[in-house]
C-alpha cells in the first residue's frame, strides 16, 4: 500500500513515462519474443530435457508472465501502484495456497 | 466534468485503479483451482488422466492466444495516436483470435469426452475441467466485451481521446492472457514432463 | 451379562437435578469441575487429564487478563467521567510510546508462554501410546458408530467396551454403506472424560488415543454436524476390569445361538432372513451363528445385540418395549433418511405377529 | 417496476431517468451513496429480525432437555439460516451501510468513485437475500449449517444448493463493494487528506475492502465446486471417486477467518470514533491503531485452520495454526488498550454511544480470551464444537460487532436525520441489551464445557441433568433481548418522527463528516475542504496551548452550510439510474437456473445481464455528460 503517498500530489503517479510507450515495432520484437519463448516452452515435450525440464518452464513463464504484464499492460509505464496490487495478489495466492497444500503433505495424521 | 474523472488524490484514473483492484483478487479465484487441479492430479478414479492431453494442439491456441495480446496492445496503441480504424481492426483481430481459442477449447473439450473424460468422472477432470473452463469463461466474457467496445466505437461513444476504455478492456485482456500462461505450464507441460514425451 | 455388571444404574435420573440448582459463579465451577458423565471438565484418564491441565493454567491467565482489562475500564469509566457542570476540556493526549510498546510485549511474552506447553502436548497426545496398547476401529455411519476389534475380530456398534487402565487407539474413518467407501459424511468422536475429540474423515484414517482410569460407563456424542439426526448419534465408553473384559471379549466371541425349533424365537429368526417382498433384516444385520457372514452390513452387527444397554446411535434403553416400537416404526423414534437417500432402517410394516416374534428373537441374542 | 425497457444497444440516450428525490422510483434509481446506506440499515434491520426469530426458535427447542417443539429437520435449517443471515445478511451488510453512508463524508468526497456500482452492490445484496429465503418457500432452506462442509452439503439431497448460489450472489456484492471502496479511498481524499489523516474508521473500511478483496473469491471457488458437485455431478469432493472433503474446509476457512475479522474491523472503526469524542480526546495512538488494524487483517489470513485442530491435520500444522492464532491477541490487545487510554483522563460523557462503545471493549475482550483459550489445540479437542465456541463466537460477533454497530447507529443517527435518539430509551435499551445477552450467551460457556455439542437438535435428556439449567437461563436472555430490540426499533421509529433536533453538530464531534450540513446535500459539501490535520473539524474548532489543552477558536466552527461559498453550478453529480437494478435483477434467473440445473434459466439470467450491463455502460453517468471530456487525466 502506498500509504506515504501524499494527497493531491500525484508526482509518482504521472510516472513521467508516458511519452515513452513503445511503438508499434517494439510491441510486435515484444511478441516474437514471447513466441519464441513458448516455442521453447513446447520443445520440453518433444526433447527429454531431463531435470532442468521443471526449473526451466518455470523461469520461461514467469518472463512470458513479466514481458506481457510489463509491456502489454504498461506496468513498466505505469505507476508502481498498479504493479504493486498485481504482484501482491499473485504473491497472496502463492503463498496462501502453497500453505494449503502443504497442510496436505505434512500430514502424519491422515 | 464527471465524477468518474474529478480530479483524483492519486492522479490515476478510477476505472484503472478499480480493474488492477479487482485483477489483484483474480488471482486468488483462479490459485484456488490450480491448487485443487495440483492436489488431484493423480486422482483420476481410474478414468483418464494427464496423458490425454494434446500437447501440440493445445500450444497452437496457447499461441494464439498469447499473439493476442499483440493485437490487442495495437488496438490500443492505434487508439491513442488517434487511428480509430486501426483500432477498430486490431480488437477485431483479438475477439477473431480469442474466437479461435474458444472453439479450440471446445474441439479439446469434445474429444477429451469422447476419450472418457467428463466432468462426472474424477476428482482430477472436475478440477480440469473446471480450471480450463473458467478461464474459457474468461475469454468469452472477453470476446464479449471486445465486441461491445467496437461496437460502441462505431456509433460515437467511444472515440478519440477516450483511449483509457481500449486500455481497460486490455487489461482484462492481458490478464486471461498471463492466466493461460500460467496454465499452460502448470496444466499441461509441467505433469507431461512425467508422462514423458 | 458382565457389561451390565460392571456398571449399575448408571442412568442418568432426576436425582442428579437437585444438584444443579446452586447457580455455582464460572471460576468456582471450572475449578471445582463438577460431574457428569459427558463433563469436560472431570477428566478420567490420561488423554483427558493433559489438556485439563494445560488449559486450566491458560485460563488462569485469561481470567488474571480479565480482570485486568475489566477493572481497567470500570476504573477509567468512573474515574475520568464528566461531571455535571463540568464543560472544560481536558488536555489532548496523542498517544505515549513507551506505553504501548509495553502493551505489545507484554502479551506477546505471555502468548510465547503460553504456546510452548501447547505444542508439546499436540505432539505427546497424537503420538503412538508408548506402553502396550489396544486398537479399536471407528467407522461412523449416518448416524450411529460402529467399533471393530482386530485383535478379537469382533464388531459391535455404539457401545465400545474397553479395558481399564490400558491406552486405546481408535483408528476412525467414515463411510456410510459399511466399507463400500461412498457417500460418507464427516463425524466425530468424541468422549469428554476420556479424551478431545477427533474427526472421522471420509476418505482419510485419522488416530485417537484414550485411556480409562476407572471402570464405568463414559458418554459421548457425535461432534462433526453430519445432517438430519446429528443430535441422535451418541457414543458410549464401557470401561471394565480386565477380568471383565476378558469375560465380556469370551462372550463376544462366542456366536449366536439358534432357537429350537417351532418356538417364537425360531419363527423370528425366519422372520430376520426372509419377509417375503419385504426386506429382509438379513439384508442389513449380521447375525454371526459360527459360520456365514460376520460384521455389519448397511446396519449394526446384532449378534450382541443385548450385551449393550442402549441402541439406535445409543439414544434409546435397549428394552423389548423399545426395541419393538423401533422394528414397528423406527423413524418415530430417530428421524432417519431411508426414503429419499438410503440412509438409516427402513419401516417394514410389520404385523403385530412379526414384531412379537422377531423381538423375542433379537432378545436370544446376548 | 420497468423491467420491460430492455435496452437496445447503441441507443443514443436513454430516456429512463427518475428524477424526483421522492417516491420509491427515486430509491430503485438512487446513486447517491448516502441513499444507499441508509436503504442497506433497514434491510439488516428486517434480516435481524428474520434471523433473530430463527435464534428464537433455537432457544425455544433447547430451552429444556428433550423437547421436540421443531422436528429436527427444521432446527437444522433454523441454525443454519441464523448463522447465514446474521453473518451475511446482517453483520456484513451492516458495515456496508457505515461505509457507505461515511466513507466520502469522512474523506471529503461526493461520492463514492463508483455511484452506479455502489448501487449493484445493494441490489446484489438484497437479491441474495431474498433469493436465500425464497428457498423455505421452495422446498426447504439450506440445512447444512454455515459453514456447509463436505461432503454432507455436496449433496443432491440437502438444500445446500441455495446456500451455494446465494452466498456467490452476495460475494459479488461484497467484491464490487470492496474494489469500489478501495478505489475511493486511494483516489478521492480531499486535498490534504494524507492517510495519516484519515480518520479510523476510514482505515477500517479499507482493511476490510482488501480482506474482502482476496477473501471473497476463495469462497467463491469453494462455493462453485459445491454448487456443481451437488447439482451437476461434479466430484471435487466425492470420498467415492477419491475427492477429498479436506479440500473443501480449506477453501472454506481460507475465506471464514478473513470473514470473521471482516465483521470486526469495521465495529472497531465504529468505536475509534466513537470514543474520542465523547471522553473529549483524541484516539490515543492513532498510528498504532491503524497498523493493529492492518496487521490483525494481515495475520488473520495465516490461521484459518484454527477451525480445523480436529480434522484430518497433522500434529505440525496443528502447532502452527495454534501460535499464528495466538498471536493475533497482539494487535488486538494494543487496540484494546489504546481505547481505554482514549478514555483515560477524559470527560467522558456517557451517552448512549458511548456506553455501546465501552460495551464493546469490555465484551469484546471475554470473547478474544475464549477465542486465545481456543487456540490450545490440545483442549480445543474439547472445546470444538460445543457450546463453548458458540460463547466465543456470540462475544465477539454480537458483543463485537453489534455492540459497535448500535453505538455508531446512536452516533450517527443525527447526522443522518437531523434528529437526536431518544437518550431515556437508549439507556434502556443498552442496559437491557448488556443483561441479555450475557445471560443469553454467558451459560454457554459452561454448558460447552459441561459436554453440550452445538448443532444438535434435541437437549439429551443424559446431559439435560448438567447444563438444563445453562440453556434455560440462555432461552430466557433471548427473551430479554427480543424485548430490548423492540425498545430499540420503537426508539428509532419514535426518533425518527419526533425526535428532538440536532442540529448539525450534537456531540462536538472531530471528523469532517460533521463539518457539513444535516442531514447533508445530495453533493456533500458545497466546498471540499481542505485538509491541514487529523481531526480536521476539531481543530478548525478549537486551537491547542502550550500544555495540549484545547482553546475554542472564536469563529472557527464555521460549518459548511454557507450557500455563497459553494459554486453550485459546478458541482456536477451523477445522475438517478436504474440501469444498476435491471441489471442486477437477471440475477434470480440465473440462480435458479443454477439451483434447478434448468439451462433455459441460466441462459435467461446472462443475456438479461448483458443486456441490462449494456444498458448501464451506454448511459452516461450524468445527463449531458460526455462520460470523459478530451482532457481526461488519465490519458495525458
Ligand atoms: C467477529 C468475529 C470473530 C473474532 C474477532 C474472533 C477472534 C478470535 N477467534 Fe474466533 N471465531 C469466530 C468469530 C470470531 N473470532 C466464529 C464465528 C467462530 C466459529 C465458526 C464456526 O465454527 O461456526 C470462531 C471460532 C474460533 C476458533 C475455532 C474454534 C473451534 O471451532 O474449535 C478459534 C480457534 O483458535 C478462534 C480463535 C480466535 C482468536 C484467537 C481470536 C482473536 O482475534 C481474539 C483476540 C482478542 C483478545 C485476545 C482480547 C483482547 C486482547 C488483550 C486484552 C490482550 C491481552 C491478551 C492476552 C495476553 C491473551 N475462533
Ligand atoms: C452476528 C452474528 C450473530 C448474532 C447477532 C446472533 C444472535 C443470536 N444467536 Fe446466534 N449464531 C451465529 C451468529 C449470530 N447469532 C452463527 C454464525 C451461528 C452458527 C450457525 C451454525 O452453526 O451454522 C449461530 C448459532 C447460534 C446457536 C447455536 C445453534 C446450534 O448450534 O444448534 C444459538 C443457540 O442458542 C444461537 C443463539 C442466538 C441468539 C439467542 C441470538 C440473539 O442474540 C438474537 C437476538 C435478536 C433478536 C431478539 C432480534 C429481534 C429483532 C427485532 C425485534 C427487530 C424487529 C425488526 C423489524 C420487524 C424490522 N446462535
Ligand atoms: C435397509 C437396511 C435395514 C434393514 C432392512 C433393517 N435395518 Fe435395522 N438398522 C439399519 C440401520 C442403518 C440401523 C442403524 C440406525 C441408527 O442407529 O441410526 C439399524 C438399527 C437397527 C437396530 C439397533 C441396533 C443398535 O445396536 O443400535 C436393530 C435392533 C435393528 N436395526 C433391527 C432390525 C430388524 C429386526 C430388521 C428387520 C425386521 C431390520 N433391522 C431391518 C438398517 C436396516
Ligand atoms: Cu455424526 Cu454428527
Ligand atoms: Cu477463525
Amino acid at each position: 500500500m502506498a500509504d506515504t503517498t501524499q494527497a493531491g500530489a500525484p508526482a509518482e503517479a504521472e510516472g513521467g513515462a508516458d511519452g515513452h510507450h513503445p511503438t508499434q515495432q517494439e510491441y510486435i520484437r515484444i511478441a516474437v519474443v514471447l513466441a519464441i519463448l513458448t516455442a521453447l516452452e513446447v520443445s520440453t515435450y518433444y526433447f527429454e530435457f531431463g531435470r532442468a525440464a521443471l526449473p526451466l518452464l518455470i523461469v520461461l513463464m514467469a518472463i512470458k508472465f513479466v514481458m506481457v504484464a510489463g509491456f502489454f499492460m504498461h506496468l513498466r509505464f505505469d505507476t508502481k501502484l498498479f504493479g504493486r496490487f498485481l504482484y501482491t495478489g499473485l504473491a497472496w495466492a502463492v503463498v496462501l495456497y502453497t500453505l494449503t497444500l502443504l497442510v496436505f503433505v505434512v500430514d502424519a495424521n491422515q | 466534468m464527471s465524477v468518474a474523472t474529478h480530479e483524483t488524490s492519486m492522479g490515476l484514473d478510477h476505472r484503472k485503479l478499480a480493474m488492477w483492484i479487482f485483477l489483484a483478487s483474480e488471482f486468488l479465484f483462479f490459485g484456488a483451482f490450480v491448487s485443487a487441479y495440483l492436489l488431484y492430479l493423480d486422482t483420476t478414479n481410474r478414468g483418464p488422466g494427464v496423458e490425454i492431453f494434446d500437447i501440440p494442439f493445445t500450444s497452437v491456441s496457447s499461441f494464439v492466444l498469447l499473439m493476442s495480446s499483440l493485437t490487442m496492445v495495437l488496438a490500443h496503441n492505434s487508439h491513442v495516436r488517434g487511428d480509430m480504424r486501426g483500432m477498430r481492426l486490431w480488437i477485431l483481430a483479438t475477439a477473431g483470435q480469442g474466437m479461435v481459442f474458444l472453439g479450440g477449447q471446445v474441439y479439446e473439450f469434445t474429444v477429451f469426452f469422447r476419450e472418457g473424460l467428463d466432468l462426472t468422472q474424477s476428482p482430477f477432470a472436475s478440477s480440469f475441467f473446471f480450471l480450463t473452463g473458467f478461464h474459457g469463461a474468461h475469454v468469452f466474457i472477453g470476446v464479449l466485451i471486445l465486441l461491445g467496445l467496437y461496437s460502441l466505437s462505431l456509433t460515437g461513444k467511444v472515440k478519440v481521446g477516450q483511449d483509457v476504455k481500449t486500455e481497460m478492456v486490455g487489461l482484462y485482456w492481458h490478464f486471461v492472457d498471463i492466466i493461460w500462461v500460467i496454465i499452460f505450464t502448470v496444466v499441461y507441460l509441467i505433469p507431461e514432463l512425467r508422462v514423458g514425451g | 451379562m458382565t457389561v451390565r455388571d460392571a456398571t449399575p444404574g448408571r442412568r442418568p435420573t432426576t436425582g442428579r437435578r437437585a444438584r444443579r440448582t446452586a447457580l455455582a459463579a464460572a471460576l468456582a465451577l471450572v475449578l471445582a469441575a463438577c460431574s457428569g458423565e459427558q463433563n469436560a471438565l472431570d477428566p478420567a484418564g490420561p488423554y483427558a487429564q493433559a489438556p485439563h491441565d494445560l488449559i486450566i493454567w491458560v485460563f488462569g491467565i485469561a481470567v488474571v487478563v480479565f480482570v485486568l482489562v475489566q477493572g481497567l475500564i470500570l476504573f477509567t469509566t468512573w474515574r475520568f467521567r464528566r461531571r455535571e457542570g463540568d464543560d472544560a476540556i481536558p488536555a489532548q493526549t496523542h498517544g505515549n510510546t513507551k506505553l504501548e510498546v509495553l502493551w505489545t510485549v507484554i502479551p506477546a511474552l505471555i502468548l510465547a508462554a503460553i504456546s510452548v506447553p501447547t505444542v508439546q502436548l499436540i505432539f505427546e497426545q497424537m503420538d503412538e501410546p508408548e506402553a502396550e496398547y489396544l486398537t479399536v476401529e471407528v467407522i461412523g455411519h449416518r448416524w450411529w458408530f460402529e467399533y471393530y476389534y482386530p485383535d478379537y475380530d469382533i464388531y459391535t456398534a455404539n457401545e465400545m467396551a474397553i479395558p481399564v487402565g490400558v491406552p486405546v487407539r481408535l483408528e476412525m474413518t467414515a463411510t456410510d454403506l459399511a466399507r463400500a467407501a461412498d457417500l460418507g459424511v464427516i463425524h466425530s468422536f468424541w468422549i469428554p472424560r476420556l479424551a478431545g475429540k477427533q474427526d472421522l474423515v471420509p476418505g482419510h484414517t485419522t488416530y485417537l488415543n484414550l485411556q480409562a482410569d476407572e471402570p464405568g460407563r463414559y458418554l459421548g456424542q457425535c461432534a462433526e454436524y453430519c445432517g438430519l439426526s446429528h443430535a441422535n448419534m451418541r457414543a458410549r465408553v464401557v470401561a471394565l476390569d480386565a477380568g471383565d473384559f476378558e469375560a465380556w471379549v469370551a462372550d463376544q466371541t462366542t456366536p449366536a445361538d439358534v432357537p429350537a425349533e417351532g418356538t417364537l424365537e425360531a419363527r423370528g429368526r425366519e422372520l430376520f432372513g426372509d419377509l417375503g417382498a419385504r426386506q429382509a433384516c438379513a439384508s442389513c444385520h449380521a447375525v454371526w451363528e459360527g459360520d456365514g457372514p460376520r460384521g455389519p452390513g448397511q446396519g449394526p452387527d446384532l449378534t450382541n445385540l443385548f450385551s449393550r444397554e442402549e441402541f439406535a446411535g445409543a439414544i434409546h434403553d435397549l428394552t423389548p418395549d423399545m426395541l419393538r416400537a423401533w422394528l414397528a416404526n423406527p423413524n418415530e423414534l430417530k428421524p432417519m433418511q431411508y426414503d429419499v437417500n438410503g440412509i438409516g432402517m427402513p419401516n417394514l410394516n410389520l404385523t403385530d405377529e412379526e414384531l412379537d416374534a422377531l423381538v423375542a428373537y433379537l432378545m436370544t441374542l446376548d | 417496476m420497468a423491467m420491460t425497457t430492455t435496452p437496445t444497444t447503441g441507443a443514443p440516450t436513454p430516456r429512463f431517468r427518475p428524477s424526483s428525490r421522492e417516491g420509491i422510483l427515486s430509491w430503485i434509481g438512487t446513486t447517491d451513496h448516502k441513499r444507499i446506506g441508509i436503504m442497506y440499515f433497514w434491510t439488516v434491520l428486517v434480516f435481524f429480525a428474520f434471523g433473530g426469530t430463527q435464534s428464537g426458535l433455537i432457544r425455544a427447542q433447547l430451552a429444556q432437555a428433550e423437547q421436540s417443539l421443531i422436528t429436527a429437520e427444521i432446527y437444522n435449517q433454523m441454525f443454519t439460516m441464523h448463522g447465514i443471515t446474521m453473518v451475511f445478511l446482517v453483520v456484513m451488510p451492516f458495515a456496508a451501510a457505515f461505509f457507505n453512508y461515511l466513507l466520502p463524508l469522512m474523506i471529503g468526497a461526493r461520492d463514492v468513485a463508483f455511484p452506479r456500482l455502489n448501487a449493484f452492490s445493494y441490489w446484489f445484496y438484497l437479491f441474495g437475500g431474498v433469493f436465500l429465503y425464497s428457498s423455505f418457500l421452495l422446498g426447504g432452506a439450506p440445512n447444512g449449517s454455515w459453514v456447509g462442509y463436505a461432503p454432507l452439503s455436496a449433496n443432491a439431497v440437502s438444500n445446500m444448493a441455495f446456500y451455494a448460489v446465494g452466498l456467490q450472489i452476495l460475494g459479488v456484492s461484497s467484491l464490487a463493494s470492496a474494489i469500489n471502496f478501495i478505489t475511493t479511498i486511494l483516489n478521492m481524499r480531499a486535498p490534504g487528506m494524507t492517510f495519516m489523516r484519515m480518520p479510523i474508521m476510514v482505515w477500517m473500511t479499507l482493511v476490510t475492502s482488501f480482506l474482502l478483496l482476496f477473501a471473497v473469491p476463495i469462497i467463491a471457488v469453494a462455493l462453485f465446486m459445491l454448487q456443481f458437485d451437488a447439482v451437476f455431478g461434479a466430484q471435487f469432493f466425492q470420498p467415492a471417486s477419491g475427492g477429498d472433503p479436506l479440500l473443501y474446509q480449506h477453501l472454506f476457512w481460507l475465506f471464514g477467518h478473513p470473514e470473521v475479522y471482516i465483521m470486526i474491523l469495521p465495529a472497531m472503526g465504529v468505536v475509534s470514533e466513537v470514543m474520542p469524542v465523547f471522553s473529549r480526546k483524541p484516539l490515543f495512538g492513532y498510528a498504532a491503531m491503524a497498523f493493529a488494524g492492518a496487521a490483525i487483517g494481515f495475520i488473520g489470513f495465516g490461521v484459518w485452520a484454527h477451525h480445523m485442530f480436529t480434522s484430518a491435520i497433522g500434529p505440525v500444522p496443528r502447532a502452527a495454526f495454534s501460535v499464528a492464532t495466538m498471536f493475533i491477541a497482539v494487535p488486538t490487545g494494543i487496540k484494546i488498550f489504546n481505547w481505554v487510554f482514549t478514555m483515560w483522563g477524559g470527560k467522558i460523557r456517557f451517552t448512549t454511544a458511548m456506553l455501546f462503545s465501552v460495551g464493546f471493549v469490555s465484551m469484546f475482550t471475554i470473547g478474544g480470551l475464549s477465542g486465545v483459550m481456543h487456540a490450545v489445540v490440545p483442549h480445543n479437542a474439547q472445546q470444538h464444537d460445543t457450546y463453548f465456541v458458540v460463547a466465543h463466537f456470540h462475544y465477539v460477533l454480537f458483543g463485537g460487532a453489534l455492540f459497535g454497530f448500535i453505538s455508531g447507529v446512536y452516533y450517527w443517527f443525527p447526522k443522518v436525520t437531523g434528529k437526536l435518539m431518544d437518550e431515556k430509551l437508549g439507556k434502556l435499551h443498552f442496559w437491557t441489551w448488556l443483561l441479555g445477552f450475557n445471560l443469553t450467551f454467558g451459560p454457554m460457556h459452561l454448558s460447552g464445557l459441561l459436554g453440550q455439542p452445538r448443532r444438535t437438535a434435541v437437549l439429551p435428556e443424559e446431559l439435560g441433568g448438567t447444563v438444563e439449567l445453562y440453556n434455560l437461563l440462555s432461552s430466557l436472555g433471548f427473551v430479554v433481548l427480543f424485548g430490548s430490540a423492540l425498545v430499540f426499533l420503537y426508539n428509532l421509529i419514535r426518533s425518527l418522527r419526533r425526535g428532538e433536533v440536532s442540529g448539525d453538530d450534537p456531540w462536538d464531534a472531530r471528523t469532517l463528516e460533521w463539518m457539513t450540513a444535516t442531514p447533508p446535500k445530495p453533493h456533500n459539501f458545497d466546498e471540499i475542504p481542505t485538509i491541514t490535520a487529523r481531526d480536521e473539524f476539531w481543530h478548525r474548532k478549537y486551537a491547542e496551548d502550550e500544555q495540549h489543552v484545547p482553546v475554542p477558536v472564536p469563529a472557527g466552527a464555521s460549518v459548511d452550510t454557507d450557500e455563497h461559498a459553494g459554486h453550485g453550478e459546478h458541482i456536477h453529480m451523477p445522475d438517478a439510474s436504474v440501469w444498476p437494478f435491471i441489471h442486477t435483477m437477471g440475477v434470480l434467473p440465473l440462480g435458479y437456473g443454477l439451483v434447478y440445473a434448468n439451462w433455459w434459466l441460466i441462459g435467461a439470467g446472462v443475456v438479461w445481464m448483458v443486456a441490462g450491463f449494456f444498458g448501464w455502460i451506454i448511459e452516461p453517468l450524468a445527463e449531458g455528460d460526455d462520460d470523459e471530456p478530451a482532457t481526461a487525466l488519465a490519458a495525458h
